[in-house]
């Protein structure tokens, strides 16, 4: 084929990224997936607070903030921050897009990501307070996700479909479901990109990923399957970079009906698998088994020292007939994951499923569209058995993510006293040792209550050709003002 | 005169299938003659015809000798003889509908036969395609060249066949049943046409028939093909009054004709030949070679018999009166009126004969008497009982059809006995089911009663002869033991050699079963000979009804005397 | 002609809309899409203000009616997945089905016609190839979705020569193309194939080698009579393309309804799915009234009847 | 040039045979493939994931769970084949007998069903296919009912113009004329007669539910992981293409091998029928 290669993208400055579903909206609001919508909508969007490549929390159209009160936050704005039509970025902005967000009638799925937000309240044009209900230490972790559109263009614009915002990048083609391009804005107040033209390509097909980079039509790709690290490492013009994300992928156990209300249960699943060969055959050992945690390193909270449930068929069968099950009787259950939804998923479940087999655990796989598989899980409390998750928490608190597991989150299925006691409290307590003591007691309550059969960190495997420098980092942003070709190569 | 084609010793042989379809025929026909190619089905002809022009496909074999004036033809260069076609000699075919691009103009069609050969423009090969067209008797020709073949009348499509076939003034015509397609009179005008031609433009024609009517009507000389060979040929009065050979003699013989006697058993070909020549396989009856023997001669045994033909004052069985039919017309299509007020009463053993031109509703009667047609408006009365109240059971005892298509009115998946079976085993009102054994019987009676081995019983019709077919379909009918027989063109659809049979066939029944017949037919020597009675029906209604005697000694309507005239009958020497 | 027009047009009235009854009973039959439409954690009262709101609680034959009043005047609720008119979603991923469908169609018709030419009319001297038929034979046999993955295989990934993903380029249509065209060439070939040798057989033909006609004009009478059921049975296939478009797309990520559909369907997307098939089912009719228009245009006898 | 009916017949039988030795083979294969089989279709070695063909004793390789091809191979054609079966006796039986009583009876009753044949062939039979198992929950009944429902129409439509045409031969108004009962007409007269049609359409339609199969099960709507089944197989194995080809290729020629069985045989079917009619 005649494509540009990417010696020739550098040169024109310009860079093709692979995107693994396609955007499904252009309205930053009502979207929550950071692997595609909101990695997009952050080069045409800004924030008021950035999360940076090393995962601190920085600046944007926000240049400081503080907490003047325990639920009031306070924001000074970049003067300079304008949107590409000209109209400033001010206090008036900040509070109708705040208010845009809490109402509720408003239906944003961006709005279940701050239930604690209030409103917010103008202080001058360039400073602005938000309130909330109740203290909220992490909130600047979650407004790294919120971006701001104008109001009055989004009177006489449909967000959904055309942007027009405040980021370094402007929307020059885009269609639903197709690609996206985008052009640096000559205007930016910001700091420059380095890069002009950046088009986001849908390729969903991994092979379709594969040899886009090899034929050097892609520039970059985020989450890859790890059963073609090799190929790709062999590949002179691929820089490949791999690294554990924040995401901890589990099978989740529905103990709140079926067999898995039986705790014997739970861990003779968790004895069952053989996390470790898993990891070493089908992820190509690029991640660790989970030390029977729900939260990844990368959190605030995380407690060490924590030992994964051993590969031990022998002690699961026991378990299991302890249970009452066995050959003669062997335990049905059913297993559900979303189809093409996370990385090598589809192989994870089929190989636990298989393990399970083995001690008589007969597992019935349904592969589920997404979003049929979310409505069962979270609008019709009808999980089955067991379900494939990967779970993540964007501002990478323990307190957020373990929010998952307390027994009244619908997302729990689990109700656990001790568990919801211990982070409870934690949430309330301000000094951090204390509130990682509490954690502690939460972690080591989960591992040994079992509500998931743990396995490991979703793999990150991001590849780029070389000569492109990027840091790949273990939340799901894919920002191309990070980007940069460097000179002298290829 | 000088010979234009000479074909001599020649052989069509289709490996395929192993048909040798000619074998070793040799004729000739001088400049500016006609000469006529009879036989029956499968004889042949067409397999000749077609090798002339050299339209067999690869998967024919041929040999021999095929000379246009001097120039073999046999084995000639495509381009040669892609030359002569249409422009030296033509050819024309049965089917008109079919013969003519069904997505074209018919003005088009001709012209283009024109520019084939000449080097012309368009316009002036569709004015010459125009002359042609007025000459073959299109009216319009002007306006009726831009329309398409179906919109034609079957003669008339004939008529621009004739016109693209000889547009180009051929020296030689082959015409392969160029009017068994048609109704007899408007045969008689194409027949007419084509010897007007004919002379006009001095070309010879072969004609292909098998009928010697239209033989001895227009063909000076005469080729009779049997089973690929030619056993006889001469001139056409000569072959026909005096054949030498005792097939052609046969053939003759068993044509019914206006000069015979009605209602007698006609010669059939093998009672004649085997009288002539005495036992004989068909193989060795195709020995052109055989002569008849100084002196033998057939003896006529016809016997005519009074009681059949004569009018008969039985109780009255059928009575139809002021019957009309109208189909309904669909989305864009009108209303039609296919009979309209029709009469007549059939006695008790009476055999009535209804004639008429294609189209002339006919059928449609006789779907009404058997009840396969609701009648619109009228009467039909049977044995005193109006036919609308009876019951298709009871009705299917009383009345029965025989069907034209001897072909397709036995179901090719079940057996002749089955078939011949079927309607005894609807049980009668109150009497009780045939078994099995009695069933059987009962078949192989009716298969002996219609001439037929009662072991057929266990044959599917694809093994039958077309003859033996429609015995089957006479013994099914005649199973349920019905009073009328109602018998729609039973013979038309087969070679006169068969022909003959079936008649005899039926008029035996009737002499033994005192069935009473309503026959159908188009032909009036057919008629003439089954019935005592007859109407002529013309577009729907009766135009003529009587003794049949009367009916065609003296027609009253002009409708029975074009009939009459356009029959082309055979004059045989007493 | 007219009567025929007017018996054409009200079939394909009433195919349209039963085909959109079945889609609408069977979307219904799964419940309410409501609860689809909702936010996540959304409780019982605002689901069902929203079903209110969306007129998802009116009684079924209420809502029946309703939907074909939206349908006529081409008013979808809002896609889920796109948050923007079901119809416009569908009618900006026209044109790149328009694209493969064309050249797929345009692919099929000429490797038919070629195929036909090349097998059904024999030579002069009575020979004739068979083998590009065992060609159609194989194709009919190959899954669309497989010669997808076998073309981005060999062609995409060991020769590199198209790329396999996405409409980004001129060169994007080839390996998507041609793995629809293989799905609709062979039913095609094998009709005009063998109408083509019916034709030849038929006595026209024979006339008009007995008027002096050369071989080739001979065939191209034929031909003309071959393209009626030929045509015909492009109107069908069409059918076979629509779905054809669904799976090829999917495999090449080819932005077009047919994608869009199969999307909308995992997604539950349920007014994306209703305005997806809708126009789906049209196109479908429609091009099955145009067949029966051509055959009114090129088929004389239709024409003149009525 | 004449063309008689033989000619038609002249046509080289090996396709038939080709087709039926093709069908043979892959039946015998799903039907022994318990004792065929090398290996469990779902055992995993985990150890040695996506082997060539030939390597570590594997004659078609593993795939990505280190299953051994060959044995998933053989256990392939199973659902396609149960499924195709079920679904063409299933669309089969209700066309052929609803195409005989609509064409027999005529009226509008026949008026109805055409218009019902008419609609069903307006909705993409994939699609409709799709639309069922999204919505109406997937199954192998499901999916049986789903391919049967989008084949009827061709039954139905064939039979009936066939009954149409039939119903008019002299042999089935003399069984009329005879007083036989509607419903021995049917079955002795129209039946038969349709006979030769249905099994060439059904084999024809074999095909065609089995490409169907496949086509759900490679979208992920027919059958389910882990079952072995050849349109699953190809869109499982279709993202290791670059690394593991033999995954996704291997069961797409049994697919190929199939259906071509199944056309040649149906093809030679409708010669052998056109040339007996
Ligand atoms: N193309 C062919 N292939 C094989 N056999 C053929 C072919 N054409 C004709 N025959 C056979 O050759 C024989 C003579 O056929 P032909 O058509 O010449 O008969 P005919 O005298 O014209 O009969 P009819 O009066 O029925 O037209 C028949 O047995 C016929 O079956
Ligand atoms: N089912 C029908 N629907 C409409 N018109 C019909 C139908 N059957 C016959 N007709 C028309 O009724 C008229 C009489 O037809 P019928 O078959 O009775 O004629 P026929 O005298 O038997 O002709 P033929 O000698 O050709 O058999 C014809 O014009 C025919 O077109
Ligand atoms: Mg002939
Ligand atoms: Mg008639």
């Amino acid at each position: 084929a005649v494509t540009q290669g990417p010696a020739d993208r550098a040169r024109s400055s310009s860079l093709v990224i692979g995107l693994s579903s396609s955007a499904t909206t252009l309205d930053p609001m009502n979207t929550t997936s950071v692997g595609t919508d909101l990695s997009v909508l952050s080069s045409v969007y800004s924030s008021l607070v950035i999360r940076q490549p090393d995962l601190r929390i920085g600046p944007s159209a926000a240049m400081s903030w503080e907490r003047v009160a325990p639920t009031r936050w306070r924001f000074h704005l970049d003067p300079r921050a304008r949107f590409a039509d000209g109209s400033p970025l001010d206090a008036d902005v900040v509070v109708w897009n705040i208010q845009r967000l809490v109402n509720k009638g408003n239906g944003l799925r961006m709005t279940s990501n701050f239930p604690d937000l209030k409103g917010a309240e103008k202080v001058d044009a360039s400073t602005v307070d938000l309130l909330t209900s109740r203290p909220s230490p992490n909130l600047p972790d979650a407004l790294s996700m919120l971006f701001l559109l104008s109001p009055q263009w989004t009177e006489t614009h449909d967000p959904a479909a055309e942007a027009m915002g405040s980021g370094p990048y402007e929307i020059t083609s885009y269609s639903p479901g197709g690609n996206i391009e985008l052009r640096a804005r000559p205007d930016y107040w910001g700091p420059k990109p380095a890069i002009g033209n950046v088009t986001f390509r849908v390729t969903p097909s991994q092979s379709a990923q594969v040899s886009g980079l090899l034929s050097g039509e892609l520039d970059a790709v985020a989450g890859m399957d790890p059963q073609d690290l090799d190929r790709l490492r062999a590949d002179r013009n691929i820089a490949v970079q791999q690294l554990d994300t924040t995401r901890m992928a589990f099978i989740k156990l529905n103990t709140l009906t079926g067999p898995m209300q039986d705790l014997r249960v739970r861990q003779a699943v968790n004895y069952a698998v053989d996390k470790r060969a898993i990891a070493d055959s089908l992820l190509k050992g690029s991640v660790d088994e989970s030390p029977g945690q729900l939260l990844t390193k990368d959190y605030t909270g995380y407690t060490p020292g924590l030992q994964p449930y051993q590969y031990d068929p022998q002690r699961a069968r026991q378990l299991l007939a302890e249970a009452g099950y066995g050959p003669g009787k062997p335990l049905n259950v059913q297993l559900s994951l979303p189809s093409g939804q996370y990385v090598a998923a589809e192989l994870v479940v089929q190989a636990v499923a298989q393990q399970l087999r083995e001690v008589d655990v007969n597992v019935e796989i349904r592969s589920e569209p997404f979003a049929v598989y979310m409505q069962k899980y979270l609008k019709e409390n009808a999980m089955p058995d067991m379900q494939y998750i990967t779970q993540a928490w964007p501002t990478l608190s323990a307190d957020g993510l373990y929010g998952l597991f307390v027994s009244s989150s619908p997302y729990a299925y689990w109700q656990d006293k001790t568990f919801t006691d211990a982070v409870t409290t934690a949430r309330a307590t301000e000094d951090v040792a204390g509130r990682d003591a509490l954690y502690a007691v939460a972690a080591r309550q989960a591992r040994e209550q079992a509500p998931v059969l743990f396995l490991f960190p979703q793999p990150g495997i991001y590849a780029t050709a070389k000569g492109l420098s990027w840091q790949a980092r273990p939340d799901d942003w894919v920002r191309p003002a990070d980007m940069a070709w460097t000179e002298g190569e290829r | 005169m000088s010979t234009l084609l000479e074909v001599s010793g020649l052989n069509v042989r289709f490996p395929d299938t192993g048909v040798l379809a000619v074998r070793d025929a040799s004729w000739q026909v001088p400049a500016g003659e006609v000469l006529g190619l009879v036989g029956e089905s499968g004889s042949g002809k067409s397999a000749t015809g077609l090798a002339v022009l050299g339209l067999h496909g690869p998967e024919a074999v041929l040999s021999g000798s095929i000379r246009f004036n001097g120039e073999e033809l046999l084995g000639a260069p495509e381009a040669r003889l892609r030359e002569l076609r249409g422009s030296e000699i033509s050819m024309i075919f049965q089917d008109a509908l079919d013969s003519l691009n069904p997505f074209r103009s018919v003005g088009a069609q001709v012209a283009e036969a024109y520019r084939l050969h000449h080097p012309v423009r368009k316009a002036v090969a569709k004015q010459r395609a125009v002359e042609m067209l007025d000459r073959v008797g299109i009216a319009e020709p002007h306006r009726r060249a831009k329309d398409y073949p179906h919109q034609f009348s079957g003669g008339m499509r004939q008529r621009v066949m004739i016109a693209a076939a000889l547009i180009n003034e051929p020296s030689l015509l082959i015409a392969d049943e160029p009017t068994t397609a048609l109704d007899s009179t408007v045969q008689a005008q194409v027949l007419e046409l084509l010897a007007d031609l004919q002379r006009e433009m001095g070309m010879a024609v072969v004609l292909v028939t098998h009928d010697f009517g239209v033989v001895q009507e227009v063909c000076t000389n005469i080729a009779v093909m049997y089973r690929g060979r030619v056993v006889e040929t001469g001139n056409t009065r000569q072959v026909l009054q005096d054949g030498r050979h005792p097939y052609t003699r046969a053939l003759v013989a068993s044509v019914p004709t206006m000069q015979d006697e009605p209602g007698g058993t006609l010669p059939t070909v093998r009672e004649v030949v085997t009288s002539l020549v005495g036992p004989i396989d068909d193989e060795a009856l195709a020995d052109p070679d055989l002569r008849i023997p100084e002196g033998r001669e057939y003896e006529s045994g016809l016997q005519p018999d009074d009681a059949l033909t004569t009018v008969v004052d039985g109780a009255l069985l059928l009575s139809v009166r002021d019957l009309s039919v109208t189909f309904p017309g669909g989305l864009g299509k009108p209303a039609r009126d296919a009979v309209q007020g029709v009469s007549f009463d059939i006695a008790v053993g009476e055999s009535f004969g209804l004639v008429g031109e294609s189209g002339s509703g006919k059928s449609t009667i006789s779907r009404v008497v058997t009840g396969l047609q609701a009648a619109t408006t009228g009467q039909v009365r049977f044995d005193g009982a109006e036919l609308s109240g009876m019951s298709r059971r009871s009705l299917s005892r009383r009345i029965q059809l025989v069907f034209q298509d001897p072909y397709a009115s036995l179901n090719p998946d079940r057996t002749i006995g089955d078939a011949v079976g079927a309607p005894l085993t609807v049980a009668a009102d109150g009497t009780p089911a045939l078994s099995r054994a009695e069933l059987r019987r009962r078949v192989e009676g009716l298969l002996t009663e219609v001439g037929l081995d009662p072991e057929l019983a266990d044959a599917y019709p694809d093994q039958l002869s077309g003859g033996m077919r429609q015995r089957a379909g006479i013994a099914r009918a005649l199973s349920v033991e019905p009073a009328l027989l109602v018998a729609d063109e039973p013979v038309s659809a087969l070679d006169v050699s068969v022909q003959a049979q079936v008649l005899n066939l039926l008029v035996e029944l009737r002499r033994k079963r005192g069935l009473a017949l309503l026959f159908i037919s188009h032909d009036l020597t057919v008629v003439r000979h089954m019935c005592s009675r007859i109407a002529v029906l013309a577009s729907g209604s009766i135009v003529e009804i009587g003794d049949s005697a009367d009916v065609l000694g003296t027609p009253q309507s002009e409708h029975t005397r074009a009939l009459l005239a356009a029959a082309p009958d055979l004059e045989r020497v007493g | 002609m007219s009567t025929y027009l007017i018996r054409r047009v009200g079939l394909s009235v009433l195919a349209i809309w039963g085909a959109l009854s079945v889609v609408f009973l069977i979307l219904h039959a799964s419940g309410d899409p409501a609860l689809l439409m909702a936010p996540a954690g959304a409780d019982p009262a605002q689901i069902a203000a929203l079903s209110h709101a969306l007129g998802y609680d009116r009684p079924l034959g209420v809502q029946y009616l309703a939907f074909f009043g939206d349908a006529l005047r081409g008013q979808f609720p809002d896609s889920l997945q796109f948050q923007q008119p079901a119809l416009e979603v569908v009618f900006q991923r026209l044109a790149a089905t328009a694209v493969l469908a064309g050249a797929a169609l345009g692919l099929a018709v000429l490797g038919a016609l070629a195929i036909g030419f090349g097998t059904g009319a024999r030579r002069v001297d009575g020979s004739h190839r068979e083998w590009p038929m065992w060609l159609v034979y194989l194709l009919q046999a190959v899954p669309n979705f497989y010669i997808g993955v076998l073309l981005v295989w060999f062609f995409g990934v060991v020769l590199g020569w198209f790329p396999t993903s996405g409409a980004t380029e001129p060169a994007s249509v080839v390996l998507p193309a041609i793995a629809l065209a293989a799905g609709v060439l062979p039913p095609l070939a094998r009709v005009f194939r063998t109408s083509l040798r019916t034709e030849l057989a038929r006595p026209y033909s024979r006339t008009g080698t007995a008027l002096g006609m050369g071989r080739g004009r001979v065939v191209r009478h034929a031909a003309y009579g071959s393209l009626l059921p030929t045509i015909t049975v492009l109107g069908l296939e069409a059918g076979a393309l629509l779905g054809g478009t669904v799976i090829v797309e999917t495999v090449f990520s080819w932005p077009g309804v047919g994608q869009l559909a199969i999307s909308a369907l995992q997604n539950e997307d349920y007014p994306l799915v209703l305005a997806d098939l809708t126009f789906l089912i049209l196109v479908f009719v429609v091009i099955n009234l145009i067949v029966d228009l051509a055959y009114g245009v090129l088929d004389p006898r239709v024409r003149h009847k009525g | 040039m004449i063309q008689t009916p033989q000619q038609q017949t002249r046509r080289r039988p090996v396709g038939g045979i080709v087709g039926a030795v093709l069908l043979g083979l892959i039946v015998c294969a799903t039907v022994l493939a318990p004792l065929l089989a090398p290996h469990d279709p779902l055992a995993q070695d985990l150890l040695h994931t996506n082997a060539a063909p030939g390597e570590h004793g594997y004659l078609l390789g593993t795939d990505q769970l280190g299953r051994d091809m060959l044995s998933r191979f053989l256990h392939g054609a199973r659902t396609p084949l149960l499924v195709g079966v079920l679904a063409v006796l299933c669309g089969g039986v209700f066309g052929t007998a609803l195409g005989l009583i609509s064409g027999f009876a005529r009226g509008w009753w026949d008026q109805l069903l055409a218009r019902l044949a008419d609609i069903q062939l307006a909705l993409p039979s994939i699609l409709l296919a799709l639309m069922v198992l999204s919505f109406g929950g997937r199954s192998t009944a499901v999916l049986v009912l789903v391919i049967a429902l989008t084949g009827w129409p061709a039954y139905f439509r064939l039979v009936r113009s066939r009954v149409l045409a039939l119903r008019q031969l002299p042999y089935v108004e003399a069984s009329l004329l005879g007083g036989l009962p509607t419903w021995r007409i049917l079955l002795r007269d129209l039946l038969p007669g349709v006979r030769g049609l249905v099994a060439v359409t059904a084999t024809l339609d074999l095909s065609r539910a089995v490409l169907m199969e496949a086509g759900l099960s490679y979208l992920g709507l027919g059958a389910q992981p882990p079952n072995p089944d050849w349109g699953l197989m190809v869109a499982e194995g279709q993202g290791q293409l670059l690394s593991a080809w033999w995954i996704a290729v291997l069961p797409g020629i049994g697919l190929v091998l199939l259906v071509l069985g199944a056309n040649l045989l149906g093809e030679r079917l409708s010669v052998r029928r056109v040339a007996a009619s």
